[in-house]
């Protein structure tokens, strides 16, 4: 296989290639690869020729027309840790800047100051969100911010078994069982009505608004926490706490949420941001990227990452984390998102959501087959018991162009946990029960 | 009345401190649906306290934020190890086409074919660069992508209930993450030592080498930027006794078309997709952090892997998985640019691609290495240590030069690192970046080493032309503030 | 070896100083059709001297180059007759959409039904807003508009047989494009002066009234930022003898919903898009310059015009339509920006668009006339005009304090318009900023001022912190330079 | 009507317009107002109210789907003034930079050396493609920069005729018609197979290629323009310039051509560019905005408007043109396209129409009902003559999702003029021909 002259993306041209190898002292790129196997060197490699940028868009155009989408003409109800929300103009153009989406992670913080101050942006709006004292500048995900958060109570207590209510997303107890794997920890399961817990209990997870959509007791559930020795730990929707009470309010110890919901595309499901914030005192137990204010030699205010000790670069293995590269673009969406919807936005949208789901919910209990599990108060997402499994309601309703909303019969019989924001139109719901309801009869 | 403000100052007020109520930069439609009763009080929230500011205010906000920071798109940035190359515009904009940014991950298969024949087109170009054809998606970046490996690494050892395995052995040049990783999956890290060439001492690792060892954690091209002449010998030697070799892909883009991991025995690595397959860093990210293993290993890796099926295309979880190491399929955006990138460059190019890393940053050692030593007189790969020791006797610390070069527009070297390097400079061009701004590059290299005789408080003053001069970090630690609050 | 690179600068090199034979920074598609033979040889061309740079070249040369202006995105720009107000983000995405800007200007009006729609509700919208229910949107600026407008009043005379009507009188505070588009238009203009109020000298205008007047132009408010308060008695001056009026609406943002045009007696008016309506500059357009005309005059409106019929909606040209004033159908992605403009804020965004303008224009001329004298001592509408005869007076001029003012990250406000006012500093805040910049500059203004006694050298010298210093315009003129040439 | 509080694009508060009111001595806005007829004070207006964002998106998504186009499923060979071409991506991601785009015009040099320097560029590119030696900066479009040429040739040979071949486009003629209408000038045309003019002609004025699609024989029009004291103006299309000589080579005076095809969406006919180029010793009759090169008070280099003597500000009635707003953003987009295509580039996509536009003409002429009109050599237009009207054809091709071409029949019996680019695949080609085919024998 030959080098390939002249692409795009490669400057040097074949006169300035001879040219540098020469100021190297060889005649030839083999002259600088003796340290590779020769047996080994320039093996065959099976993959298509270069396209051009015409032709790429051609091939990336039919693999996105071939999935369904609300740009075909799809509505979907779907939710369930990933969520459609309105984006608004800002946020695309702000991420359009080469200036943010081309830079390094602010090690050189003369050369970040963007960079960094929007860190410390996030990390304002996740406290503010959260009613938390500190944040770090994001983690991967929502999940593997819960997962980080049960590792940190392990840290704080030092106490290895980690109590998750029955009531969270499986994903976030996966994503957990998977970082604690080697870690010699324990998964307790606790029920939200629990009074009591076992004194070796490192914390108390919870998800609120659970995976069924309905807010747990966070209150209550902090205090027997607390009167255990153990960490409160609550896992939230960020959108929901445009009207719900903050888990500050409550006095819980750290708070994660899947940052996607305040402007990140749902994009199949990443990348994604992680929200997470903690009490001050557990500062040095946070794992992840954190942004401090200082000044520069002339006073003039300036941000740099700061506690850096406590990341892998210098700690090492005894370090609270092994993240490095992270979601800081993720977190200037957010924090644009936010920015942009302001104190009266954030409550609009999440108002917007709570009626519209409502609605949706008191509109298909009416219907004589379909009925509303009634978990408590409940948000924007909520669980239907259906005549018979989800998946053939579902299949009918993608017939109808419907993404119907998530099969959940493994956690509750013939249960469908449908989710409606303010993206979805009262037509568009209307169209849902109306579809739900001639499907129930036809059975 | 006289105040002075000042000319020169971009105004570094936060959004809280632009705030004023009742001012919006953004509305919501009415609700189109009956009144709904809402919930106990108890239950609700009085305020977010969110800024309230114009829609133009967000805007110039964040545009000229964004102009204080260095990017590819506006500097140079020979950062090793980062590999800071040229994010291609086109990859931004096919992972936004709708259809690709507006799926959502829980859609039945069948509905998102494009989107998981794409992943699993990318296992498979992926599985071919590498010689490891087992290839799961799912790391959200290189760190978990180590993870995933290392837990891929037990469960192999734990399916052949070779529980005794827990060590994992690591050369003192590894990235952090690596012995951080290692951690997590509950290895105990045991340091090989480099010899005076850079290279894995094959002795010392000899003598480590045990029935207890789990995996060898190797990074290659190594974070010195040297490719290890005995990768055979120390793969042999890492099998002979049990134990897997992982290979750190974080430096792939030495090594597309010039060599296959899987065929040096390497069993398990990952790549960084915003390194070697060009997606922006983003400013710390996102990134996306594949891992590769053999095919013997593919039943242990992470869920999903994306497969081919006689109904079409399916996610999958593998028959012995290690689990869900995060929320859904891995960074999806990030997989779509990292396959166009492929795609554009095709086989040629990509090795073209490593050919000319390998060629620029040879080029710039033999230029600077009589100012600037390195380690061993020998070739690198695609990126050259070099160290600022000469310098650091005249005066000048590593620090003060990257901190020069900043004012020249030019992204300072990855400083300190590898740690066995005294006033390491780890500088790693790309081949994306041309010979003129190579030679222009190798030119404020030697004016700055030329300052420091000339003119040292140039250096120690630096940078001069930036938004701040440099920074007290160690203030910040001392009293950390990390967020905006009313008092400032 | 010792080269002095100066950190400071921002490499200025143009793109053909850049360009290195064979480099690319695109590729197209191989051919797929079977090899078709060329024309004969004499007619081909050998080379087209045009750059070969690299991809990440490219796009780093025009972000970095794209940073040393100045923009309503990062800097306030208190512009007088230009309305320099936020550009919704919003706008540029929807003009984008595909469906808007992948149609062709030639397509079938039923292949086109929601563009010419479009069209046709903007028409409307403008029709409404100006009351001139007559419009046209083919002029692609408002020079354009005012030719349209013109032809419009040229070919109504002639209809009339009133073919002697070849006088256009025009105040002397006019923008220039005024009086050339009347020259254009075959049109002898007639300047009428202003008064020591700034308004029309109406003794004046009757004298110069008469069976030759074909047409009148205002400007409305006035290029001084004031209403004509003889609007009335003007406007049946000029019907009186026969003539027309032409409003100049290129100040519109003063009347939304304030006033209509067309019940002041106006005949024909044009309006800037890219003004009033929020359309980007673009660094000089594009912009687009809708023609309104009264009903009466809307059979001679240039073509096309959009119209709903029974089957639908279709472009068509008028009956006695002035033509073709250029290649299609008007700037159609403006179009459907300001048609996005004006949904955005509906009726009382609207209003409240021109009420917050004027509120803040007279907020700053009341902060600054003690400093900076008026014209005359009454309120403004959008805009006030300062002058700097005061500071003239001690020695520093309009120009000093417009560079000056750069200095501090402000654009610069219009300077010597118009051209009745001596040292003229026209100012315009638009309503899109908030009383913290206006505040600010009102400081500033007042600190500059200041500075005039104590040290009038950072005046002179402006502006300091830009990318250049003060340009030399008049060598630029000597010996003009037009474009890059191998010998630099 | 009621003053609409807090709108995103408007930042004053109620409270602030107190203040400032107040500030300027009067109580409310009517104190401001004073001079506007209180008899037509806020007249009533019959506008919508305001939508948000979210419901501004919805709206316009719908009226862009109602369009036919290559986004939904059509393949459109019309061209005739605006054509279709691959838009690299560089030149989208440059212009979403808002330093660019919403900068003003650059009067204040030093605050603007961004807009100027690419604007120099863009001069430039003019230059290199039109083998001229001066241009401007830009006008409006292709047509109206002919329409300027035509005036400007006659400001320079004090005549008042202007020559104009049969064979141009009717949207040149008629732009020039109306922006002469009242200056006393007479139109004459001509027949490209001219060897004499009348010797009051201002100039020659030749589209090539022309609006059949073939090329004019411009080195023996300009000889006869020059040997009569007239000058010679051709209007090009900008691709065929990647292929074919330039009018330089051939000694015109001014030439002029729409930028559209260099990287500018079609966008239903605006905004586009026209490209302006004149011989060195015209540059002080030229009209529109020009940028030159000069020093500053440090010597660096730097860029400003130049001759503005000649512009509408100031000289007033007496200006070259009354052009004032022009096309800085599109002059960008075609000087980035430029740039990104270079050298080679440009060679190739003119190839790639040329290659693909014969393709398809060979195959249309092999059909039984259909044949191609030989007008000498063409670029990537030729005229089909079709066996009924156009119309016909193109309405049944519409059903097949064809955008047929346009329909010429005014101008040559039963003609559609075909335009083939870079963009159509040779199975689009195929399917025309295959649908002309169809429809043919169906007659
Ligand atoms: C050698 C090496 N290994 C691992 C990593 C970690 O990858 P990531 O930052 O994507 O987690 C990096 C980069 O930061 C690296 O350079
Ligand atoms: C008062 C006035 N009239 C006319 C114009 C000309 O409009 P345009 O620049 O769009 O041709 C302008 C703006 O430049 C103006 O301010």
């Amino acid at each position: 296989m030959k080098t390939l002259d002249n692409h795009p993306y490669i400057p040097a041209t074949a006169a300035e290639r001879v040219e540098m190898l020469r100021a190297s002292g060889v005649d030839s790129l083999d002259g600088l690869l003796g340290d590779i196997p020769v047996e080994h060197r320039n093996p065959k490699i099976n993959l298509d020729t270069g396209l051009s940028e015409q032709e790429l868009s051609e091939l990336f155009n039919s693999i996105a027309s071939t999935n369904a989408s609300p740009s075909n003409g799809y509505i979907s109800f779907l939710g369930a840790g990933s969520y459609q929300h309105y984006i608004p103009s800002t946020v695309r153009s702000i991420l359009q800047r080469g200036e943010f989406v081309t830079a390094y992670t602010p090690y050189q913080p003369e050369a970040a100051q963007g960079t960094l101050q929007v860190g410390f942006e996030f990390q304002t709006v996740t406290c503010q969100l959260t009613g938390m004292e500190v944040a770090n500048a994001g983690m991967y995900d929502g999940p593997t911010a819960f997962a980080e958060a049960c590792l940190m109570s392990v840290r704080v207590t030092r106490r290895n078994k980690v109590g998750v209510l029955t009531t969270a997303d499986r994903r976030l107890t996966d994503t957990f069982v998977a970082y604690s794997k080697y870690q010699g920890l324990e998964l307790v399961e606790i029920s939200p009505d629990i009074t009591e817990i076992p004194k070796d209990l490192a914390c108390i997870a919870i998800q609120s608004p659970n995976f069924f959509g309905a807010i747990e007791d966070v209150e209550r559930l902090t205090t027997v926490a607390h009167s255990n020795g153990a960490l409160s730990i609550v896992h939230v929707n960020p959108t929901a706490l445009g009207m719900f009470k903050s888990p500050g309010e409550y006095g819980v110890d750290i708070v994660t949420a899947e940052g996607q919901p305040l402007g990140v595309p749902m994009a199949f499901g990443g990348p994604y941001v992680g929200l997470f914030a903690c009490k001050k005192v557990h500062i040095r137990q946070m794992p992840g990227r954190i942004i401090g204010r200082t000044t520069d030699t002339q006073g003039r205010v300036g941000y740099a990452l700061t506690l850096q000790t406590r990341e892998q670069h210098i700690r090492r293995e005894r370090a609270t984390s092994n993240i490095c590269t992270s979601t800081q673009l993720m977190g200037l969406m957010v924090t644009v998102y936010t920015a942009t919807l302001g104190k009266q936005g954030i409550k609009d949208v999440a108002n917007l959501c709570y009626q519209k789901a409502h609605y949706a919910a008191s509109e298909i209990d009416k219907l004589n087959n379909f009925s509303i599990e009634p978990r408590g108060t409940f948000f924007h997402e909520f669980v239907v018991n259906c005549p018979v499994p989800p998946r053939e309601i579902n299949a009918a309703l993608l017939k109808r162009n419907i993404l119907g909303g998530l099969d959940i019969s493994d956690r509750s019989e013939n249960g469908m946990l449908i989710c409606v924001t303010e993206t979805i139109l009262k037509h568009d719901i209307d169209r849902l029960v109306s579809a739900l309801s001639e499907i129930g009869s036809s059975l | 009345m006289t105040i002075t403000i000042d000319a020169n100052e971009v105004d570094r007020r936060l959004l809280m401190d632009r705030s004023l109520a009742g001012r919006r930069a953004f509305t919501l439609p009415g609700s189109d649906v009956p009144e709904q009763s809402l919930p106990d009080s108890s239950l609700l929230r009085e305020d977010v306290e969110l800024p309230e500011i114009s829609q133009l205010e967000v805007i110039r906000y964040f545009s000229v934020l964004s102009q204080l920071n260095f990017s590819i798109d506006t500097n140079f940035y020979p950062l090793g190890s980062c590999t800071m190359k040229y994010n291609p515009k086109i990859n931004d904009e096919l992972s936004s086409l709708p259809g690709l940014s507006d799926i959502h991950p829980l859609q039945p298969d069948e509905t998102v074919q494009g989107a998981i024949r794409l992943m699993k087109d990318l296992q498979d170009d992926l599985g071919e660069i590498t010689g490891l054809p087992g290839v799961s998606l799912a790391p959200l970046a290189g760190a978990q992508g180590e993870y995933a490996g290392l837990l891929v690494a037990r469960a192999y050892h734990a399916s052949r209930h070779d529980e005794k395995r827990t060590i994992a052995i690591v050369p003192d040049s590894a990235h952090g993450t690596n012995p951080a990783s290692a951690a997590m999956a509950g290895l105990e890290v045991v340091t090989v030592r480099s010899d005076e060439q850079g290279n894995v001492d094959v002795e010392n690792l000899r003598e480590l080498v045990n029935e207890k060892t789990a995996v060898f954690m190797l990074t290659m091209p190594s974070t010195l930027g040297l490719f290890e002449p005995n990768i055979l010998d120390i793969t042999n030697i890492i099998h002979d006794a049990g134990g897997l070799v992982y290979a750190d892909g974080a430096n792939l883009n030495a090594l597309l078309g010039l060599v296959k991991l899987g065929d040096l025995g390497v069993d398990i690595c990952h790549s960084n997709l915003h390194k070697t397959f060009s997606t922006p860093h983003g400013g710390g990210g996102p990134g996306s952090g594949p891992v590769m293993v053999s095919s013997e290993l593919a039943k242990f890796l992470p869920t999903p892997v994306a497969e081919q099926t006689d109904h079409g295309y399916v996610l999958s979880q593998p028959a012995m998985s290690v689990g869900s190491i995060n929320g859904f399929h891995g960074s999806f955006s990030i997989v779509v640019r990292a396959f166009a990138y492929i795609k554009a460059l095709g086989c040629e190019g990509l090795k073209s691609v490593s050919e000319n890393a390998i060629i620029g940053a040879n080029y710039i050692q033999s230029k600077l290495k009589d100012k600037y030593s390195i380690v061993a007189d020998r070739y690198c790969m695609h990126e050259t240590v070099l160290s600022a020791a000469n310098q650091k006797k005249r005066g000048v610390s590593g620090l003060d030069i990257a901190k020069r070069l900043l004012d020249f527009g030019i992204h300072a070297p990855t400083m300190y690192f590898p740690l066995i390097v005294e006033e390491a400079l780890m500088v790693e061009p790309t081949e994306s970046e041309s010979k003129e701004t190579l030679d222009h590059f190798i030119a404020v290299m030697r004016q700055i080493d030329d300052e420091i005789d000339r003119s040292p408080e140039l250096i120690f003053d630096a940078p001069h032309e930036l938004p701040v001069k440099r920074l007290d970090e160690v203030a910040a630690v001392r009293k950390p503030v990390l967020r905006w609050s009313p008092e400032g």
